[in-house]
């Protein structure tokens, strides 16, 4: 299952690779949706932060939000991506041919996932920082969230896109299908991020945990559901 | 002496809400090279597609190398044990002849060794191998399919018109790759119009007509055995 | 789906003998007779013999009709949704396939009258039509999360495939009901209280069975409609059998034909 | 009090209520005509 898996996620890395989708395209695309969340939110209205009657501008109160919302739609472009090499000149069904262990392409295609993510969120999380200016209390937390929420991202994103995949409607039906799920890991996430960027640290740990179990859940789910999902078209 | 490779009886198998194949009786013994015969939309592509495990049996019996093909599982053990050469080829775009062939053929726990071997067999190693699949011209695409097939020395090969796009060369090369494979035990089942070619190869002819599968004795083609 | 078959030899049939033509029985006559009294019970109590209540007035009365088809929707008809999927998993039995998505979509209608009383009902109580209420913000996404279970239903793919991945989507859907309830409330009570909890209102004893009728209404016009709307799939899946019945049968007889031709 | 929100309400639910039982008695109606009778069985 392991060796099935690192066969899949290396495969999908590749093509990511040599196709640059991911650099050329998916970030750039995450990095714009930051600058135009700036165009809805005038920058300079100011507000009071809870405590200390210190002022925060309106976009850096919302960046943690406005970060994980530019994630979520890149998020959609990957999955996108990750089906539609699957779906072109019969991969499907050499895919089911090769002998490959259900949970071994559940976990090889949500773990590329997962890499490009990171990559993504690296680059459009420094673009945050830099057009939103947060501060940043907690920086341990913060990693804590970013790998938490990708996992949990990842992995019922890769569920769901397998439901579509194969589909004439793919495209349309995964959106449809994934955001009303990843609408309490968004929640959670901006929660959390919120926690570690502006203090104080213990309410962030709790939407950490809850993001945790999220991404387990839908782990244990990916891996039972799989082989029915893919192996029938 | 011959054991029963395939053994379909009565297989309805659907594409969407159409009965591509309605009862067709089918049965292949081991070392055999079959060739299937019919017009477009026989239902010769579903016939090979059920024999690989991948189209669904809706109705009747059908067993591959004494697995059941109603049962999921089954279908899964008859997967790993054929090898398909579709109309599409089933390569990535993105990727190099070379991480295609052993991508698929890492996957059915082949070596590396026996990859490259199989490049050089269908002439896709050299200069070819380090080429993206979207570069290549359509003939060597089929070839790479080819590649990764042979790579993957399946124990019954279902080839679906092998020898369109393929130039005289490349369809000697078939031919040659399914003796070879046969006289080392393998079973095949090639689906084609090109009869003067697959004439040679095959020691049986069956007719696909209206989705069932008829027999036909050939001058010249003993039957089973 | 099922305006294209040709009803020649099914309508013979009917016209010869004289059968019911409908999707009704002894049981959901007297199920929808029973439903249409206490929808008219409701109407009167909930409307006219019930009194405003103290904090709210008159608007109270949406909540004889928003709770319950909540309590409905969310309780009962996702409920079999859930079991039917597991059912189905288990054994591939129709029934259980059919009902889990006769409950959905007789579901999602419910969903949807619960988020449209809910937001008449917080106008004249908060004073805006949306507000960020734990229970109001859930159910907003549960709707389009069931929606998105009932478009996998209507998806043109292989029905035997349809049905597992509708019925694997209906298992995971309920954990999300449940998660996303949970993660809204727990967002919504670190943040804000609410102003007005729909639990602390005052009920005397016409407006509670007022509410009693509402939950009673609802629930058997729910069973009334998932009866139904069962069938109708019922009949659906009988006319793509039979109607698959036929292709075999026309394919079936183009085979030794077909062969005289192609072997001569 | 709050009537100019509670009439839409009830309209809303009742009609829409109405109006789906309504399609779905049509749809069966329209169904059940192209079926022989042995295959109108409903398990109940």
């Amino acid at each position: 299952m392991i060796e099935h898996a690192r066969l899949i996620a290396a495969k999908d890395l590749k093509i990511e690779w040599s196709s640059r989708v991911l650099t050329a395209q998916v970030i750039p695309f995450g990095v714009l949706v930051l600058v135009l969340f700036g165009f809805g939110i005038p920058p300079d209205r100011r507000v009071l932060a809870s405590e200390g009657g210190a002022s925060r501008s309106l976009l850096e109160q919302a960046s943690p939000g406005l970060f994980w919302l530019a994630v979520l739609f890149s998020l959609l472009l990957a999955l996108n991506r990750s089906f539609a090499v699957e779906a072109a000149d019969g991969n499907l069904d050499a895919l089911r041919l090769a002998g490959f262990d259900p949970a071994g392409v559940f976990l090889g295609k949500s773990g590329a996932i997962v890499c490009e993510l990171l990559v993504l969120e690296l680059v459009v999380g420094t673009g945050a920082f830099l057009l939103y200016g947060p501060p940043l209390h907690d920086a341990l937390q913060l990693c804590a969230v970013v790998v938490t929420t990708t996992l949990a991202m990842s992995f019922a994103g890769t569920l769901y896109g397998a439901l579509g995949a194969g589909l004439r409607l793919r495209d349309t039906l995964v959106p449809l299908l994934v955001l009303p799920v990843l609408a309490p890991v968004l929640l959670a996430a901006t929660r959390a991020t919120e926690s570690a960027l502006f203090g104080p640290s213990s309410e962030g740990w709790a939407w950490v945990g809850f993001l945790g179990a999220f991404a387990l859940l839908y782990l244990g789910a990916g891996i039972l559901s799989f082989g029915s999902l893919l192996e029938e078209s | 002496m011959s054991k029963p490779v395939v053994r379909l009886r009565g297989v309805v198998s659907l594409i969407g809400r159409f009965p591509a194949l309605a009862g067709a009786d089918f049965a292949v013994s081991e070392g055999e090279v079959v060739l299937l015969q019919g017009p477009n939309g026989a239902g010769k592509s579903t016939l090979l597609r059920v024999c690989a495990g991948l189209a669904s049996v809706h109705n009747g019996t059908g067993e591959v190398f004494g697995f059941d093909l109603t049962t999921r599982s089954g279908q899964r053990e008859v997967r790993r044990r054929v090898g398909l050469l579709s109309h599409a080829t089933a390569l990535y775009d993105e990727l190099t002849v070379e991480d295609n062939v052993r991508f698929w053929a890492a996957a059915a726990n082949a070596d590396v060794g026996a990859a490259d071997a199989a490049m050089d067999r269908l002439g896709v190693g050299g200069r070819l191998r380090s080429i993206r699949v979207a570069g290549l011209s359509a003939g060597q695409r089929r070839r790479t399919s080819l590649a990764v097939l042979v790579a993957r020395r399946p124990m019954l090969w279902l080839l679906d018109e092998p020898h369109a796009g393929l130039d005289a060369e490349g369809r000697d090369l078939i031919d040659e790759l399914v003796h070879q494979a046969v006289g080392q035990g393998a079973t095949a089942i090639v689906a084609s119009h090109e009869l003067d070619r697959v004439d040679s190869l095959a020691t049986r002819t069956v007719h696909v007509v209206g989705g069932q599968a008829m027999e036909v004795r050939g001058p010249g083609q003993a039957g089973a055995g | 789906m099922t305006t294209e078959i040709s009803p020649e030899p099914a309508s013979k049939t009917t016209t010869m003998t004289d059968a019911v033509t409908s999707t009704g029985s002894k049981v959901t006559r007297v199920l929808g007779a029973l439903s249409l009294v206490s929808i008219a019970l409701l109407l009167a109590f909930g409307l006219l013999v019930s009194p405003p209540e103290i904090a709210q007035g008159d608007s109270v009365r949406l909540f004889y009709i928003h709770v319950p088809s909540a309590i409905v929707c969310l309780y009962i008809a996702f409920s079999i949704t859930l079991v039917g999927s597991i059912i189905y998993l288990r054994n591939q039995s129709t029934f259980w396939d059919l009902m889990a998505g006769a409950a959905a979509e007789v579901g999602v209608v419910f969903l949807g009258f619960t988020l449209v009383t809910g937001m008449l009902w917080g106008k004249p109580t908060w004073g805006t039509y949306w507000t960020w209420d734990p229970r109001l913000t859930s159910t907003a996404v549960s709707f389009v999360l069931y929606l998105g279970y009932l478009a996998v239903r209507r998806l043109d793919m292989d029905p035997v495939a349809r049905s597992k991945r509708a019925a694997i989507l209906g298992i995971i859907s309920f954990a999300n009901l449940i998660i996303i309830r949970y993660s809204v409330a727990w967002w919504r009570s670190l943040h804000q209280g609410q102003t007005l909890d729909p639990r602390d209102t005052q009920l005397d004893n016409t407006m509670l069975f007022s509410f009693v009728l509402g939950v009673l209404a609802l629930t058997m016009t729910f069973a009334w409609l998932v009866i139904h709307r069962f069938r109708i799939a019922w009949l659906e899946h009988q006319l793509e059998a039979q109607q698959l019945e036929l292709a075999i049968a026309e394919r079936t007889s183009q085979g030794p034909t077909g062969l005289a031709h192609g072997g001569a | 009090m709050g009537w100019e929100y509670v009439v839409p309400g009830y309209l809303i639910v009742f009609g829409v209520l109405a109006i789906y039982a309504v399609s779905l008695i049509r749809r069966g109606r329209r169904l059940s005509e192209q079926l022989p009778p042995e295959k109108r069985r409903f398990l109940d």
